[in-house]
């Protein structure tokens, strides 16, 4: 996670507060979401900026889920599903994974920043992990700011 | 014709002028045109690894860039430690990129990625060919029962080199049986002969070299063909002390492949430089090759 | 337009301590569709669910919320209860605030505002929902067993006294597998004949259970109750009919080969049976080597045969069957040794596995109970075993443990000194592992009483020296080096998956793993069941397994199956994929992604341009539902019911109109 | 002697200098031994191969550097190449013996690590390898000055070593490249 | 050329191989061509081939029901490829008569961008083939003909500039959907753009939808663009829509070894996968 790391290693406690970001995250219910629900199991505390959108598996994330989600003005998203080779479906991970390899060129290519998206492998054991990536991903989400990419243009509804 | 640079190593040009020679004449012979790299250094060998691995790595890369600058694309060592270092150099420069970067800081030149680095026994197999050796040959080896002797450096480690198998080669003994010796099979093709002890652990030496020429002996060998100067040397010098130790004859010269090629190909053992050797090869292959 | 109902659940203070649920009640009020909100202590409570039952009539609810804690723990519960309010099951949505909610955040207006929002995905994604029905199929009452071992043996015996009928498909002409190789078990030492025989005979008399041997699975389709298999019956020349297995013709065959099951240790003829107590008791002409076969010459056994059984003319035939539920017992074959240089590369006669050892035991195999050098066929009075020989090698064999070795080399051990005391035993091993019943003290006995002598180390290079063989290992214990020139030396190789396991995984659509065994739905939960309903594992197929574990999972296998032959329907879960053939354009990148083969080519006509055209379709009971379809089409024309396009944009936008609002 | 197992930190911290070094990780060893039951030089070590893994997993590191094992190893690769775990342990006595010579705790009665700095010296200062001068050397500072005296006069009649220094010597270049390699290891 | 085209093409209608060929056609008022259809013998002399024939004209195979012959260059035989391997079209239903070419020009006369590159002047896969006296294999490529060197420019930007000069282009976008129209690979019976329930796209022009747009047709193009660069020669508004598919083109090439339109055996990129993919992006 290249861009994401030099962006970690900024320091980010001393930027001033803004508006709070706002990010979906779409987890397979296998792995990710039970991962979550461990988290709470467990009182990991995490920031509450991500609202969870419960998949059956990653696959079923449309990579285009997630520029429906910019462009409608979240701040950032999150994708997560099993491990490699841990799929409940036995391979929709490793489609995910392609997918998003893909789109991730093109959203940086046509412009958005990289802050915004991002993916992780969370099994249903990784409570811990969860909540360390909601914090990070938190962090880097609010290091690009809030969504403003159609803000100042308001010609359309849709 | 083929061209190829040319690392002959400290040995080659000491203990081994005998492999120096017929190398170079088998090459004339079968069309390949060699070019000593101009101002090679030691490879670093055995002390180097062990001291520093960047300097074990530095060296080999140093003579790599210096056949690279000859625009030649393949370069041949025919002592299996060299080989086996330039080897190891270009494989780990390769694949770890910090090394890459030290490397070239020390060199203060791009390390060279291109340059194949061969042993004569896969210039003579994969290139020329057993088929063209056979053709060419004007001297049936006669049944001449030869132990195929690689070493350990050779071979290994198959990941790197990459050329005959770890545990059975074959190279050495496809080429007798194409010149129409009895290439043996026996069990010490690849045991240690205790190399770099040659000098300082001599007894080691002693002991690992003499079982080796005894497996040999025992599975019926006349001669043991090497490929390695230091194979050679160990065999060769070391083995009236051994046959002391053991109160056993062993009587087995111990010929480089390159010599017994030549042979073949028609040369003649003084032309081969084979008066060199310490244990007297001339009456066995009088006997067997009728050659003088 | 549906009428949302919101029921809060406080869960004692679990969600009421941090999230302020009269807030959040109140303002999903607002929430478009919301007709009716509340909070409630424990809504999973049965006064609970009678409020939100009562609601539903009182308010004329046609959608229900219920924000509590996480759908893995109640969604079921409250799917039966908006069942029971007479709506719709799947007419429901659980918003998770509490797992998700009020235990990870602390700050009361945080989290309550997260809550909101968590409240109104929820809502926005019911208001979409679509009925869903349950529908079942009819299960076809029979079994197919892949595999005539001790593990598809005991399965068979196991379905078939449940009453129902089942079908062995063996490869080989006899059933019995590996176990019908062996001399004696561990580590009660009973004769395997002894015990495998009658389970055989029991198979054989058997109405309910049909064996179809010298047969192979070629094509596997359908789904659960409805498997529709294609078996292969080999030409056995014989006819199994009137065969009644008196051996003349094999006793008149002139050919003579080596026998497999004697790893070629022994002889059989061209036409044979593979061994005395095979079943069915028929034999096969081994067509490759037949002299009638190949060169029209001999003929004998037809001419002998007073039944007229022998068909030279007999043709393979594939047959198709019907199955409800398939039980996967192909086993295991052995690793070959013969990658390891230093092993000798398999040259060595003298070198053998486990399982020549094991017929060179049996007073019936080749040497009539005599343990020899197949060198010379003198008596081997030193023997070397060598443990984990492709077991735990990463670098050129299997990464795994194979865990029967250890009791097997020896349990072999012992048998070698039990028939000739003056024999030495010397074991190279690197872990006893001996972990069964009565195991340990098994082992003990054979290195107190029986004197074996354990080497801990293994061994790295075997060659031959004047027609010994030297064994060059090590003692680490001792710290030494060990050089032993033996007559004989017993290699137990690796147990691993056979090699065209791949090609059944692929056939049944189960996973494998990197060393190509098959996989259980859940190593703990699920250790016989697959992820492909109704195809269940036993034995060695899924991991190497002794005799008792085998048998084990074979049972387990069998109630698994005959659970599913229990029912007259199977139920299955409606949140599956659907496809719109009106804008399905035929390009079935679905089906490449589909890891269930649950999509087909179907040919229809155009309702517009009354042209033929492929689209996609999907079965049903295939289908698990993940999306992944969904995903690669490009026009739409896949959607999830569940999970529709719609419900998750609905969420999409539902977090975003009115972004900042609150703040 | 009772031996007290070195801390885990210090343990993780050994082992990562020998991957540093060499690119093998010791924890991946097994103690299947066939490293030991392989090696031509068993006979002569005072520890077997795989005891010295052994020693550098437990963080017993003068265990392992002062053994005479990791002087004695011929680096002919035979553990490496039929290693199940795929580890190189030639590598890591590679490894070992160059911390050793970094630590200063070289057995004074090992002649190998002589051997290898005289060798050095030699190419250090021509370059190429001068073996007559290699032999003579060793031999005095091994204390074992007529070593192979009597192969001498064959040697030179058979033409195996010459009294001259050979004509070319790229000397200057193998200095300045050790120094070079020397400033970066310093580093 | 020209003849011995019409010559493969004769005998084709003739055996019966197939009904009707699809090739160019010189066009009435300038030096263009145009596609054509020619159902019988005699109609072969219609058909031309020169510098100017830059159509692809796999995009009627669909259309054109029966057995069909087509005239096709490397590039235009690249999207039969993809076409095949998405089930579209039948091998067998297909006769490729494919030529050699030598570097097609735009109206200005000018090479086309994508024939700077190119790597089959050669057709890949055909059952007639007409070869070129003045081979353009043969004419050499400059360094900054390289694959990908049209990317650079805009590779090189920062993230905000590249969103600028992408929403410069996409402000222009009419919606006139004639990239889609003219695509061989958008052969979808009914468009994702046409969808309501739920409406992927705002269907009129405005920025938003027009970003969307562009999105999803890079995105559902990648992997299976044989950059035949027809889209871009016709939008109205010259959108460089070129930028966008070679780019996905490069990544995927990159990231998974695979170049569109070479082997109808193979899967597409984005249906398929190995247990070794790049994931140093996932946490």
């Amino acid at each position: 996670m290249k861009d994401n790391r030099s962006i970690k290693e900024r320091d980010l406690g001393s930027k001033p507060a803004r508006e709070k970001v706002k990010i979906a995250a779409f987890l397979c219910k296998w792995c990710s979401y039970a991962g979550a629900d461990l988290a709470g199991g467990s009182r990991k505390k995490y920031p509450p900026n991500v609202i969870v959108i419960r998949t059956p598996c990653s696959a079923r994330t449309n990579p285009l889920f997630v520029w429906k989600s910019l462009e409608k003005g979240l701040d950032g998203v999150l994708v997560s599903g099993c491990h490699p080779g841990e799929c409940h479906y036995s391979e929709g991970n490793y489609h995910t994974r392609r997918n998003f390899a893909v789109f991730r060129k093109l959203l940086e290519y046509i412009g958005i920043e990289p802050e915004r998206f991002h993916m992780s492998w969370v099994s249903a054991a990784e409570g811990d992990k969860w909540a360390e990536v909601v914090k990070d991903v938190v962090k880097v989400v609010e290091s690009a700011g809030p969504n403003t990419y159609f803000s100042k243009k308001k010609e359309d509804n849709g | 014709m083929m061209k190829v640079a040319y690392y002959p190593g400290c040995s080659l040009h000491s203990t081994a002028r005998e492999y120096d020679i017929s190398f170079q004449l088998v090459c004339r012979k079968l069309g390949i045109e060699l070019q000593e790299i101009p101002h090679w250094v030691c490879c670093g060998s055995s002390p180097a690894h062990v001291t520093s691995h960047l300097l074990s790595i530095a060296l080999p890369c140093k003579n790599l860039i210096l056949a690279e600058e000859m625009g030649l694309d393949t370069v041949v060592a025919p002592c299996a430690a060299c080989f086996n270092r330039l080897k190891i150099a270009k494989q780990e420069v390769a694949e770890d990129s910090k090394l890459k970067k030290e490397v070239e800081e020390v060199l203060g030149k791009p390390s060279a990625g291109k340059i194949e680095v061969k042993h004569p026994l896969q210039v003579i197999i994969e290139d020329v060919g057993l088929k063209k050796v056979e053709e060419m040959a004007r001297r049936k080896l006669q049944g001449l029962r030869v132990a195929s002797y690689y070493g350990c450096l050779l071979v290994r480690p198959p990941s790197v080199i990459n050329f005959d198998d770890p545990e059975d080669p074959q190279s050495m003994d496809n080429l007798v049986s194409a010149l129409g010796g009895e290439a043996l099979p026996w069990a010490f093709k690849t045991e240690c002969c205790g190399a770099s002890f040659s000098l300082s652990e001599t007894d080691i030496v002693f002991e690992l070299s003499g079982e080796i020429l005894n497996e040999a002996l025992e599975a019926g060998a006349e001669c043991i063909l090497v490929a390695c100067p230091l194979c050679q040397s160990n065999l060769d010098l070391r083995q009236k002390g051994i046959e002391k130790r053991r109160g056993k004859k062993f009587n087995l010269p111990i010929l480089y492949f390159t010599e017994l090629l030549g042979l073949a190909l028609g040369m003649s053992m003084r032309q081969l430089g084979l008066s060199r050797h310490i244990v007297n090869p001339s009456k066995l292959l009088e006997r067997k090759l009728a050659v003088t | 337009m549906a009428r949302i109902g919101v029921f809060v659940c406080h869960c004692g203070t679990n969600i009421s301590a941090t999230v302020d649920v009269k807030k959040v009640a109140e303002i999903a009020k607002g929430f478009p569709g919301v007709k009716f909100t509340t909070d409630y202590r424990y809504m999973c409570s049965e006064p609970g669910q009678d409020l939100i039952q009562k609601m539903v009539k009182e308010h004329n609810l046609t959608r229900i919320v219920v924000a509590a804690c996480s759908p893995s723990l109640h969604e079921k519960t409250f799917r039966t209860c908006t069942q029971n309010a007479g709506l719709n099951p799947y007419f429901f949505e659980m918003a998770n605030i509490r797992e998700q909610c009020s235990w990870v955040h602390d700050d009361r207006e945080e989290a309550t505002l997260k809550a909101i929002d968590i409240v109104k995905l929820a809502a926005a994604k019911v208001g979409k929902n679509n009925p869903l029905q349950t529908t079942f199929i009819p299960v076809e009452k029979r079994v197919l067993i892949i595999g005539g071992g001790i593990s598809g043996i005991q399965a068979a015996i196991d379905v078939a006294f449940n009453g129902f009928e089942t079908v062995i498909v063996e490869r080989e002409p006899s059933i019995g597998g590996r176990m019908a190789m062996f001399d004696k078990t561990f580590p009660t030492l009973d004769c395997a004949a002894c015990i495998l025989t009658p389970k055989m005979v029991e198979v054989n008399q058997s109405d309910l259970i049909k064996l179809y041997t010298y047969s192979e699975v070629e094509e596997v389709s359908g789904y659960v109750g409805n498997f529709k298999v294609k078996i292969r019956r080999k030409a056995r020349l014989v006819d199994e009919n009137k065969c009644n297995g008196c051996g003349t013709c094999w006793q008149r065959c002139p050919v003579r080969l080596p026998s497999e099951f004697d790893m070629n240790l022994g002889k059989r003829k061209a036409i044979y049976v593979p061994f005395p107590q095979a079943v069915p008791n028929v034999p096969v002409i081994d067509q490759e080597h037949c002299l009638y076969i190949n060169k029209k010459k001999c003929g004998i056994c037809k001419k002998v045969c007073p039944f007229e059984a022998i068909d030279y003319e007999q043709k393979d035939e594939v047959i198709e069957e019907k199955f409800g539920a398939i039980i996967v017992a192909t086993g295991f074959t052995m690793f070959d040794h013969s990658i390891y240089g230093e092993y000798g590369y398999g040259k060595y006669k003298n070198v053998t596995t486990g399982l020549h050892f094991e017929r060179m035991l049996n007073s019936s195999g080749p040497t009539g109970g005599k343990i020899v050098r197949p060198s010379d066929g003198k008596e081997a009075k030193k023997v070397v075993f060598i443990q984990c020989v492709g077991s735990r090698d990463e670098a050129r064999g299997m990464p795994y443990c194979s865990r029967l070795c250890c009791m097997y080399t020896a349990k072999q051990a012992l048998l070698l000194k039990e028939h000739n005391p003056e024999a030495e035993a010397y074991v190279f091993y690197i872990d006893i592992r001996a972990a069964g019943k009565n195991y340990e003290e098994f082992v003990e006995r054979v290195q107190d009483e029986y004197g074996a002598t354990y080497l801990r180390g293994r061994v790295s290079k075997i060659f031959q020296r004047n027609g010994r063989l030297m064994v060059r290992g090590c003692d680490t214990l001792s710290g030494t080096q060990i050089e032993i020139d033996a007559d004989l030396v017993v290699l137990a190789t690796a147990l691993i998956a056979r090699p065209d396991a791949i090609k059944l995984a692929q056939m049944l659509h189960i996973p494998y793993d990197q060393n190509r065994l098959f996989t259980e739905a859940h190593p703990k939960l699920a250790p016989v069941e697959t992820v492909t309903t109704g195809v269940f594992l036993t034995g060695a197929c899924q991991s190497p397994k002794d005799i008792p574990d085998t048998v084990a999972t074979a049972s387990a296998a069998s109630v698994k199956a005959c659970g599913l032959l229990s029912h007259e329907k199977l139920p299955i879960d409606p949140q599956i994929a659907r496809v719109d053939v009106e804008i399905c354009s035929g390009c079935l990148a679905c089906q490449e992604v589909c890891p269930f083969g649950a999509i087909e080519k179907e040919e229809i006509v155009d309702r517009v341009t009354q042209q033929k055209r492929w689209v996609a379709k999907i079965a049903p009971s295939l289908c698990n539902g993940c999306g992944a379809c969904n995903t690669a089409c490009r026009p739409g024309a896949i959607d999830l019911d569940g999970f529709t396009e719609e419900q998750i944009f609905g969420q999409i936008e539902s977090l975003t109109a009115d972004k900042g609002d609150e703040r | 002697m009772k031996c007290s197992i070195a801390s885990d930190k210090f343990r993780r911290k050994f082992a990562e200098q020998i991957e540093e070094i060499c690119g093998e990780r010791i924890s991946l060893c097994y103690q299947c031994g066939k490293c030991s039951a392989g090696c031509p030089v068993t006979y002569a070590m005072d520890y077997l191969p795989s005891q010295i893994t052994r020693f550098a997993q437990l963080g017993l590191t003068d265990k392992a550097m002062k053994s005479s094992t990791i002087w004695i190893c011929a680096s002919c690769q035979t553990c490496s190449v039929r290693c199940p775990r795929g580890i190189d342990l030639a590598k890591i006595m590679d490894a070992l013996r160059i911390l050793a010579k970094r630590k200063g705790i070289v057995p004074k009665e090992q002649i190998a690590p002589l051997f290898d700095g005289i060798f050095l010296g030699s190419i250090e200062k021509y370059g190429r390898l001068n073996e007559l001068s290699l032999i003579t050397k060793l031999n005095m500072a091994s204390g074992r000055p007529f070593k192979d005296v009597s192969l001498l006069p064959i040697m030179l009649k058979k033409g195996k070593i010459k009294l001259k220094p050979q004509k070319s010597n790229p000397g200057k270049e193998v200095r300045y490249l050790m120094r070079k390699v020397e400033k970066l290891e310093s580093k | 050329m020209v003849e011995q085209l019409r010559q493969k093409a004769k005998e084709l209608l003739k055996n019966k191989e197939v009904e009707v060929i699809i090739g160019y056609q010189k066009s009435n008022n300038n030096s263009f061509t145009t596609p054509c259809f020619i159902e019988s013998e005699d109609g072969v002399d219609r058909l031309t081939w020169d510098e100017h024939c830059v159509y692809n004209l796999s995009l009627y195979l669909k259309e054109v029901k029966g057995k069909v012959g087509v005239v096709a260059k490397g590039c235009d035989v690249k999207s039969i490829v993809a076409l095949m391997q998405e089930n579209q079209i039948e091998r067998d239903r297909v006769k490729i008569i494919g030529l050699e070419c030598q570097m097609q020009v735009d109206e200005k006369g000018q090479v086309l961008e994508k024939c700077r590159t190119c790597q089959v002047h050669i057709p890949g896969m055909y059952d007639e083939l007409v070869r070129s006296k003045t081979s353009a294999s043969k004419i050499e490529s400059k360094e900054s003909d390289k694959e990908y060197s049209v990317l650079e420019e805009l590779e090189a930007k920062s993230t905000s500039e590249r969103w600028q000069f992408w929403q410069r282009q996409f402000e222009k976008c009419i919606r006139c959907y004639a990239c889609r129209q003219v695509c061989p690979l958008c052969y979808c019976s009914e468009c994702i753009t046409e969808k309501s329930v739920p409406q992927w796209i705002f269907p009129s022009p405005s920025l938003k939808g027009n970003t969307t747009w562009n999105i999803v047709r890079a995105f559902h193009l990648a992997g299976r663009c044989i950059d035949c660069g027809e889209c871009e020669r016709v939008c109205p508004v010259n959108i460089p829509l070129r930028r966008l598919n070679k780019k996905m083109e490069k990544e995927i090439q990159t990231m998974f070894n695979y170049v569109p339109g070479l082997d109808s055996k193979k899967k597409p990129p984005l249906v398929d996968f190995r247990v070794d993919d790049p994931q140093e992006f996932i946490r």
